[in-house]
């Protein structure tokens, strides 16, 4: 059998669902900004499986990745930083007791 | 001096002096301003017989008519626009001048009058000023050619009597009595307002002379003929209290007497007849109108005259005489008796005029208006006495008096006209004669059955005796001077449009005998009940129709139909006020509220579907639109916030995905 | 010369003056602004013997482009119309600034609303371009909302509020309606000049959907039936100085809108709508008298005769005939005159007995006659005693209403008794009767209310007996008003 | 490679931004002051670069385009709204004390940085610029939003504010992978020619349609565009004041700007059979936000709300795509920079008046009386309200009215299936919200105008020393300042906007 | 063939790991997946031949990312209670929403399920270089840029407060 672009697309939409259901659900903030990771992964699939098999001549899917993963990158390093500060000051890093602002 | 062509000074001097009196000097009950007012009302009493005298010697011409410019506006009529150069003038016809004699004449002689009578008063100035008002008022409707100007007139003569009426107001009937005769009046003035606009919207002008042309070229189709009789004829009823709108002369007799003599006995009350006479060409152009007037006039005739003979108090024995009398002249009108009825007006001016003024000599003596605490009255005021006596006689139609001539002249006209109506009159005039001497032997013979009252009683001074001898003379004189050689006939007379005068009846012979020797007869039956020292045979009559008697004393349940009237008219406001504020207010300014409403069930909705969140909201129910939105972030929780935003995406993409 | 710019943003300067001057000169605040409305009543005054009354066009022109970008104009002038209501606006804002003299706290920035407003109300009389109408009818909103909001009474809060939102929702659709009418003009265009002789070629449809939109913003501020319940509250609540202004002017602008803006530009509009106008006249008259006749509140019955009085501009403009329309001016004129002079009354007798309850007082004629008589007056002024301004105002509108509406008119007749009725039972229960021992102190009219008052009796009682004067400045414009309906 | 020197104000200002970063280490402590009058000159030499720009080639630069950005009138006009936003935001760190003074390097840079993404933004015409532009810019604000770092409040802001842009960056990169997949490359115009390159075949194709919708979303978040709007006033009231003050306008108008030339100019919305949608997002964007900013009680959350209301406005501009739409939508970003900051502006003389602890100094009570304590405060916040509102004769209203003339106009001449009444209904419900609107501003107006400055209404957390709040509110040089600023702008485009429209006007026939 | 059982495992991995990631209750555990899932998107990546990334993917994910969060998440130490269920209440509904959204992107796979290809995989890496210093120079400068922010960002939040 022959791989399609279908099963990257299948792969990733996967991914991206799964990271979707964790930001969703998963209490502790660092576990919904492993499951945005995810999210951001299923779209490298997606770029690299479209470079590879519709634009074969050119980069720019991957290049696109990369830039990407660069950023996501600065994201987490944002993120934690974030949650740390705030671990210092409130001792939780469960989103459900981030509730002083509402309504 | 040209008195015709200054016609228009006669109701101007009064007005100017009523704002001098009024501005010039500071309140005092001893002021000397009333002679501003009644130098005012001589001048115009000179002119006004000048030009009374000038008309019967026929020195000068009548109609005489003359318009200046006041203010113009656009209007359009017939599709046709055009600029109506609104005039306001003078029109002087036989009718007028005799109007103008009659009210110069009793209003110079109630203000001589009330010179006694009023002396003393805290408000006594204001009193002439109010007086020279209404006089001014009164003059300009009998001089206007405009009916527009008339009406306003019309309205400002109501304005003074509610301010003549409610003189008294620190009293609370004057000011309850003052409002009623000025709404009921209004009441009638509402059908006045509509005829003006029918003729507006009709002729294209409101002056009278035009007006009538237009009908008497036959451009005036008959059923708006009738629509604008019938609504002049509101208005004179109201004004003139007619049924069933009488209801507030009675009322009215709250005012001081003077002026319940001059305005709601000789000249405002008469204005409803004058108008009628001065619109007649319209009622001569529709008889439904004219049928309408008739027996208008009849049955106030008749009603009115019943209700008198229940009565105790002195001044609305006479009211309700007034209002008979009133019907009388309507209906003389509604038969074609133009120069009846108008005729009947002179003379009826003079002789009711003396018998209010005498009843207020009564009362400035005794103090009190109930004929049950007088009697024998004629020992201590002989003059006054005599006076009444002499008005009496005059209203009851003793022969030769001058409410014979123009009541015969009634009677006769009526019977050529309509038989029907010629009892219901016959049978008042009767009433008539009945209640008048019960008056006076009530009053004036008799025992003395208020000693208290009866010793304090004393003869009137002369400045209201004098006006009293006056309007006497002219009570007895007055009929056979008018009626010598036809002089108020060839004054006072409308030539019906050819073709349009009723076939009439031929008056047998000997009718105005007949009449006389029912009226003696109720001179007797009243003498028999009243004149003697004891009313047995009063009481035990009344005993015996007590029905009927109540009936009359509650005034036919009028009064009380008005009074059901006004809370009718309170409780429609009332709820209409609760309309406003309860409905309307909610749905349209508070149109929120039924949002809100909407939008907090939703809120219960969601509430009902996630049952579990209800356990967190310690809030109650959010109570709008944006309170149903904000549940969405009522919690604060960023993963709330992410599921809604990834809903509407879900939603959004499998939609777009799938179109 | 730009003599109605003059007078239209004089206040404006003054308000200016205003804020720039410090908050404890109490005495030169008062002084500059009735300084800037005595000026431009004067200017506006001046303007009286220069107006052509011979002629339907626009005078006193100004036009220049404003933002060119969508043509729309500085546009100003007036005509018959217009010119009376200026009148009415620099008068009647001149005289509340001296009734306001006692207001006694935060002098400043009353006096700054208040001329904001009067610049508000000018503009929207003077102002020919339909975007400028606009923004100048918007400006009214906001000094209002203060001027009710800070010294009003005790549930002021409430009724600026109500005030505010109620009159902006109608003048929001009002302002889509204005851009609508400026896409479907070709070339497209504010001018409302232009604008009027465009219809021919609207069809319909468009024209009803339009006026409904324009209505919207006109009726609530009429107020017309069913729109009209922010009227009671807001006067009731309101400092006597801004009722004044708010009935007699505030008022005014709805019907100058309908008849202006809606009657010449949508004729087809219009007429459909026209059965309905004339209804809404009637329940106008009649179910507004019948509601003052309900009320205790001596001001909210003021209040309601407005909606009554209101009514008669509405069946005047319904009628379609130019005695009609002469008759809505000149009731606007009127009522505006007679009916700010009630306002100032009630708040004469307000701020001595704190109290506006009729069952409160009695026989205080014998106490205040000055005071009394001038009550009197007014009342019987606003009920259409003839001799007095009131009279013909409705007069007019009534005969013009008549040959086309001769049952509602008929039936309208009848709002004219109900408020002899309840101006009558008003006059009785608080002056006349005996003295409620209560008040047995009560001072009669000082000077300063005198002031106020004067002037508007004074005109009162002229216009009653010579109304030429004003009807002559309206003639020629309503006449060629009434031509364009064809 | 293209001109950089079309790039010289943005390489400029990070450069200023990167030299920032070494004053702040060399700077001492003390005169942190110094570093924020460092940061406003940036911006200010900045805007002159631009200005030159504009003023060099005859007024208006040729569009420069084919490549991974443009120059043209439009971009200039943002980028000048967001540098004179930005110059307004230190204006007020400047009076703020909230903010460490150690670190106001830190701060100024990452002002400074996120302006630079904002520039690039609106000049972008490539998404994988667009997406690093809005990092950068999402980056920044979150640090910045978390400023505070003792106050809780301003962590939670933080991390909501970061969880909600993460999550949203993801999905717009999955939908950057789509629109890649269908077009095989990331441009938005065609490199080849120098016009519209708009993917004929594709537009039609679910992969981009879908590739659009979840671009519209990453923006949308930007934007504060419901559904994507949770994170606004949890963000707004967690921030420091003027880092709320920033948010609510720059980012929002330079994403609007990237909004409109993508959604209108590149790939209209009406050719990817996106008008209903977008004109039902910004219905309830309106709607949201008008409704809700009902029941707040914090100044600065209401603020937020009616910033999200303030973008549904705009929207209705960009569902429109005319070039009335385009004009409309230049006008209101403009005049709503002004209005906006002047209206926060005010809210920090009040809030941030003497308490140091930041807690509820911004609860509406805090407004009770105002108008006593400081007359000119009052009037200025009442104009700015009042402008937000859209009353004539201030700027707003002209905005609004351009708004609202663009979706008739639309209306008048839609076709392609699209029913007219979605314009219309969205310019009824366009106005209804802004008499929705006046409510809550009018609250405030209330509260600064008709309540006494002691009443008991509302519980105000008592000053430090316990005594009654002081009579009088003074605010420093600089808010003043940029009140006036504000205040000049907000009546001077209300009273004669012809010169602003007349500019807007002519940006819009140079869109490639 | 050999392609195909590559994808497989990789998948395998890729999808076990993220799975985990969000189901475990161990936060330490969840990184570790994480790290796993995100090597078999590099295995991937190299099935693809786009080499480069898989290198970069391998570093910088896998070896930074991945390693980060573990460190984090063993700083916080505490928090992550295994205890405590690490999944919400609205499971469901996030089911039900992430279901929605799988539906509609199955439109776009069923679209490419043919789609095959047939180049050969060839070196990226000068490519890339060259793309990231021709056209997209401009985000790769700006790239730095938000690397530089990041970096303040993380600089001022870790950092003791100096007074």
């Amino acid at each position: 059998m022959n791989l399609s672009l279908g099963h990257y697309l299948v792969l990733g939409a996967a991914l991206f669902l799964i990271g979707l259901f964790g930001a969703l659900t998963r209490r502790n903030v660092i576990g919904i900004l492993m499951s945005i990771e995810l999210m951001f992964n299923a779209a490298n699939i997606n770029l690299a499986a479209f470079n590879h098999y519709l634009h074969p001549g050119g980069v720019t899917g991957m290049t696109a990745a990369l830039f990407v993963i660069t950023v996501a990158a600065a994201e987490v390093v944002v993120g934690l930083a974030l949650v740390l500060t705030i671990y210092r000051n409130s001792a939780t890093a469960y989103v459900e007791d981030f509730h002083l602002l509402k309504g | 001096m040209r008195m015709l062509e200054h016609v228009y000074l006669i109701p101007l001097i009064p007005l100017v002096a009523s704002f001098i009196i009024l501005l010039a000097a500071p309140e005092d009950p001893h002021s000397p301003m009333p002679l501003v007012g009644i130098a005012a009302i001589g001048w115009c009493l000179i002119q006004s017989v000048a030009i009374f005298y000038g008309a019967v010697i026929g020195s000068i011409h009548i109609p005489y008519q003359m318009d200046w410019s006041w203010f113009s506006f656009g209007a359009t009529i017939g599709g046709k626009p055009f600029l109506y150069d609104m005039p306001i003038g003078v029109l002087i016809d036989g009718a007028a001048v005799v109007m103008l004699v009659v009210v110069c004449l009793v209003s110079f002689l109630v203000q001589v009058y009330s010179l006694g009578y009023m002396h003393g008063d805290p408000h006594f100035k204001r009193y002439y000023a109010y007086l020279s008002f209404f006089t001014a008022a009164m003059l300009g409707l009998v001089v206007s050619s405009n009916l527009l100007v008339t009406f306003c007139c019309w309205e400002l003569v109501g304005f003074s009597s509610y301010i003549l009426i409610g003189f008294w107001f620190e009293r609370a009937e004057p000011a309850y009595a003052a409002k009623k005769a000025f709404i009921t009046t209004k009441l009638g003035d509402l059908g006045l307002y509509v005829a003006l606009l029918l003729i507006f919207s009709l002729v294209g002008s409101f002056q009278i002379p035009q007006i009538a042309q237009f009908v008497a070229q036959g451009y005036m189709p008959a059923g708006a003929a009738t629509a604008i009789g019938l609504g002049l004829l509101c208005g004179a009823a109201g004004k003139s209290a007619q049924f069933p709108l009488f209801i507030w002369l009675p009322d009215a007799m709250e005012g001081p007497t003077p002026v319940s003599a001059l305005i709601h006995a000789a000249t405002m009350v008469a204005a409803g007849i004058y108008l009628v006479a001065k619109c007649y060409f319209i009622y001569a152009a529709s008889p439904i109108a004219m049928f309408a007037v008739a027996w208008a006039g009849a049955l106030t005739a008749l009603l009115a005259a019943t209700m008198a003979v229940v009565c105790y108090d002195i001044k609305r024995v006479l009211a309700f005489s007034t209002v008979s009398q009133l019907g009388f002249m309507m209906c003389a009108l509604g038969c074609w008796g133009y120069t009846a009825g108008l005729f009947h007006l002179t003379t009826h001016a003079a002789f009711k005029a003396l018998l209010f003024l005498c009843a207020g000599s009564v009362i400035h003596a005794v103090h009190t208006n109930d004929m049950r605490q007088m009697g024998n009255l004629s020992k201590k005021m002989p003059f006054t006495a005599l006076a009444t006596f002499v008005g009496t006689c005059a209203i009851t139609g003793i022969p030769f008096l001058s409410g014979w001539y123009s009541k015969d002249m009634i009677l006769e006209q009526v019977y050529e006209y309509d038989p029907h109506l010629f009892f219901i009159l016959a049978l008042s005039a009767v009433l008539t004669a009945f209640y008048m001497f019960r008056l006076v032997f009530l009053t004036f013979t008799g025992t003395e059955r208020d000693l208290e009252r009866y010793r304090h009683a004393h003869e009137s001074p002369w400045t209201m005796t004098v006006p009293l001898g006056i309007l006497a003379a002219l009570s007895i004189f007055s009929g056979a001077y008018l009626s010598h050689n036809h002089l108020f006939e060839r004054l006072v007379h409308f030539d019906p449009p050819a073709g349009l005068m009723p076939r009439m009846n031929v008056a047998p012979p000997g009718l105005g005998g007949i009449v006389f020797a029912a009226v003696a007869c109720a001179i007797l039956f009243s003498y028999r009940l009243y004149g003697r020292h004891d009313f047995r045979l009063a009481e035990d009559l009344k005993r015996r129709l007590a029905p009927v008697f109540n009936l009359l004393e509650r005034r036919y349940y009028l009064d009380d139909s008005f009074l059901a009237l006004v809370d009718l008219g309170d409780r429609t406001a009332k709820m209409a006020f609760w309309i406003d504020s309860e409905v309307i207010d909610r749905i349209f300014v508070d149109g929120w509220d039924l949002l809100a409403q909407l939008a907090a069930q939703l809120g219960q909705l969601f509430d009902a579907l996630f049952i579990d969140r209800m356990v967190d909201e310690t809030g109650g129910l959010s109570v709008s639109v944006g309170g149903a939105l904000r549940w969405l972030i009522r919690r604060g929780m960023i993963q709330e916030y992410l599921l809604w935003t990834a809903a509407v995406l879900s939603t959004l993409a499998f939609l777009i995905a799938w179109r | 010369m730009n003599i109605l710019s003059i007078i239209t943003f004089l206040p404006l300067v003054g308000a200016l003056v205003i804020l720039a001057l410090p908050k404890e000169k109490e005495r030169s605040v008062q002084i500059v602004a009735l300084l800037c409305s005595g000026l431009s009543l004067i200017l506006s005054g001046a303007l009286f013997f220069f107006f052509n009354r011979q002629t339907a066009d626009m005078q006193f022109v100004e036009r220049m482009p404003w933002i060119p970008s969508i043509n729309v104009q500085y546009f100003l002038g007036v005509d018959g119309l217009s010119y009376p209501l200026i009148l009415l606006t620099t008068l009647m804002t001149f005289v509340s600034l001296i009734a306001s003299l006692n207001i006694k706290n935060r002098i400043k920035e009353y006096f700054f609303w208040f001329l904001i407003l009067e610049v508000g109300m000018l503009g929207v009389f003077a102002s020919l371009d339909l975007v400028l109408f606009y923004v100048f009818w918007e400006i009214t909103l906001v000094p209002m909302y203060f001027l009710i909001g800070i010294w009003g009474g005790p549930k002021k809060e409430y009724a600026a509020i109500k005030f505010f939102l109620y009159t902006l929702t109608g003048s929001v659709f009002m302002l889509l309606g204005i851009l609508a009418v400026y896409f479907k003009s070709s070339p497209h265009t504010f001018d409302l000049l232009i604008l009027l002789q465009s219809h021919p070629t609207w069809e319909r449809s468009f024209q009803i959907l339009i006026f409904l939109a324009f209505y919207l913003g006109f009726a609530v501020k009429v107020p017309a039936f069913p729109f009209h319940t922010w009227l009671p509250l807001a006067h009731v609540e309101a400092p006597t100085a801004v009722s004044v202004v708010l009935a007699a002017v505030l008022l005014k602008m709805g019907v100058y809108g309908i008849m202006r803006v809606s009657y010449g530009m949508l004729p087809l509009g219009f007429q459909w709508f026209l059965p309905y106008l004339v209804i809404i006249a009637v329940i106008n008259i009649i179910y507004g008298a019948l509601c003052a006749m309900a009320q205790t509140d001596m001001k909210k019955m003021v209040a309601y005769s407005s909606i009554n009085h209101m009514g008669y501009c509405l069946l005047g403009i319904a009628g379609l005939t130019v005695t009609g329309f002469s008759g809505a001016v000149l009731e606007m004129v009127n009522h505006g005159l007679i009916t700010g002079a009630l306002f100032l009354l009630v708040g004469v007798i307000y701020d001595r007995t704190h109290t506006r309850d009729i069952g409160a007082f009695g026989g205080l004629a014998a106490k205040v006659p000055v005071y009394a008589g001038l009550m009197s007056l007014a009342c019987f002024a606003s009920l259409g005693l003839p001799g007095l301004a009131g009279f013909w105002g409705e007069l007019l509108c009534f005969i013009g209403a008549f040959p086309r509406w001769k049952l509602y008119t008929g039936v309208s007749v009848i709002g004219l008794l109900v408020t002899t009725a309840f101006f009558l039972r008003m006059l009785e229960k608080v002056f006349l009767g005996p003295l409620n021992e209560k008040w047995k102190d009560l001072a009669d009219v000082d000077a300063r209310e005198l002031c106020a008052l004067l002037p508007l009796v004074a005109l009162t009682i002229y216009l009653g007996i010579y109304p030429k004067p004003a009807l002559d400045l309206i003639n020629a414009t309503v006449g060629h008003m009434a031509g364009l309906f064809k | 490679m293209q001109n950089l020197g079309l790039l010289a104000p943005e390489i400029a200002l990070s450069l200023l931004g990167l030299g920032l970063m070494l004053a702040d280490i060399l700077a001492p402590a003390k005169s942190s002051k110094l570093l924020y009058h460092f940061a406003w000159v940036a911006a200010a030499v900045a805007l002159a670069l631009i200005a030159r720009g504009l003023s060099v080639s005859g007024g208006l630069p040729l569009p420069v385009s084919g490549g991974l950005w443009v120059v043209d009138p439009m971009s200039q006009f943002f980028k000048l709204a967001v540098l004179l936003s930005v110059i307004m935001t230190v204006m007020l760190c400047l009076e703020y004390g909230q903010l460490p003074p150690a670190q106001a390097g830190t701060f100024c840079a990452l002002l400074i940085f996120s302006t630079v993404g904002m520039m690039l933004l609106v000049s972008a015409t490539d998404m994988l610029l667009v997406f690093v532009a809005l990092e950068l810019i999402s980056i920044s604000s979150f640090v910045l939003t978390g400023f505070e770092r003792r106050n809780r409040k301003s962590n939670e802001g933080a991390i909501k504010y970061f969880l909600f842009g993460a999550f949203s960056s993801a999905i717009m990169v999955y939908g950057i992978s789509l629109y890649y997949g269908a077009t095989g490359t990331t441009r938005l115009v065609d490199p080849q020619s120098a016009g519209l390159w708009l993917p004929a075949l594709q537009t039609k194709s679910p992969v981009f349609t879908l590739a659009m919708l979840f671009i519209l979303l990453g923006f949308g978040f930007k934007a504060a565009m419901a559904p994507m709007h949770f994170w606004v006033p949890d963000a707004y009231e967690g921030a420091p004041l003027p880092v709320a003050a920033f948010l609510s306008v720059a980012p929002k108008i330079a994403t609007i700007g990237v909004l409109a030339r993508v959604y209108m100019v590149l790939v209209p919305a009406a050719s990817l059979g996106f008008t209903t949608l977008l004109a039902l997002l910004a219905m309830l964007t309106m709607t949201v936000g008008n409704t809700v900013a009902l029941f707040q009680d914090n100044v600065k959350r209401l603020l937020a709300y009616s910033s999200i209301a303030q973008a549904g406005y705009i929207l209705i501009g960009i569902v429109a795509g005319t070039a009335l739409g385009i004009q409309g939508v230049l006008l209101y970003s403009l005049v709503y920079v002004a209005m906006n900051l002047g209206a926060f502006a005010v809210v920090q003389a009040v809030g941030d008046n003497g308490s140091r602890d930041g807690l509820g100094s911004y609860e509406l009570a805090a407004f009770d009386g105002l108008a006593q304590r400081s007359l000119s405060l009052a009037l200025f916040m009442t104009a700015f309200l009042l402008s937000l509102a859209g009353l004539p004769p201030l700027a707003g209203f002209i905005g609004k009215f351009y708004l609202f003339a663009a979706a008739l106009s639309a209306g008048r001449s839609a076709s392609g299936g699209i029913s007219p009444a979605v314009f219309y209904g969205l310019a009824v419900v366009g106005v209804l919200n802004s008499v929705v609107s006046v409510y809550y501003y009018m609250k405030i107006a209330y509260h600064m105008f008709f309540l006494p400055a002691n009443s008991g209404k509302g519980e105000r957390l008592p000053s430090k020393d316990g005594g009654p709040l002081p009579a009088a509110l003074h605010a420093g040089p600089y808010l003043y300042g940029c009140l006036a600023v504000a205040l000049a702008g907000v009546l001077y485009f209300g009273i004669y906007p012809d010169p602003l429209i007349a500019n807007v006007q002519l940006s819009v026939p140079h869109l490639p | 063939m050999i392609e195909a059982i590559a994808f497989y495992c990789m998948a395998a991995v890729a999808l076990t790991g993220a799975v985990m990631v969000v189901t475990l209750r161990n936060t330490v555990h969840s990184a570790l997946a994480l790290g796993l899932s995100l090597a078999g998107v590099a295995g991937l990546f190299a099935c693809l031949g786009a080499d480069f990334l898989f290198a970069g993917q391998l570093l910088i994910y896998v070896g930074g990312i991945a390693i980060l969060i573990i460190f984090a998440v063993m700083l916080l130490g505490r928090a992550s209670n295994l205890h405590l269920r690490q999944i919400n209440q609205q499971w469901a509904a996030a089911l039900l929403v992430c279901a929605i959204t799988g539906a509609g992107l199955w439109r776009l796979v069923g679209i490419f399920r043919h789609t095959s290809s047939s180049a050969p995989a060839t070196a990226t890496t000068r490519s890339i270089g060259l793309l990231m210093l021709g056209d997209y120079a401009l985000p790769f400068e700006l790239i730095s840029l938000v690397l530089l922010a990041a970096l303040l960002g993380a600089v001022f939040f870790s950092r003791k407060d100096i007074s």
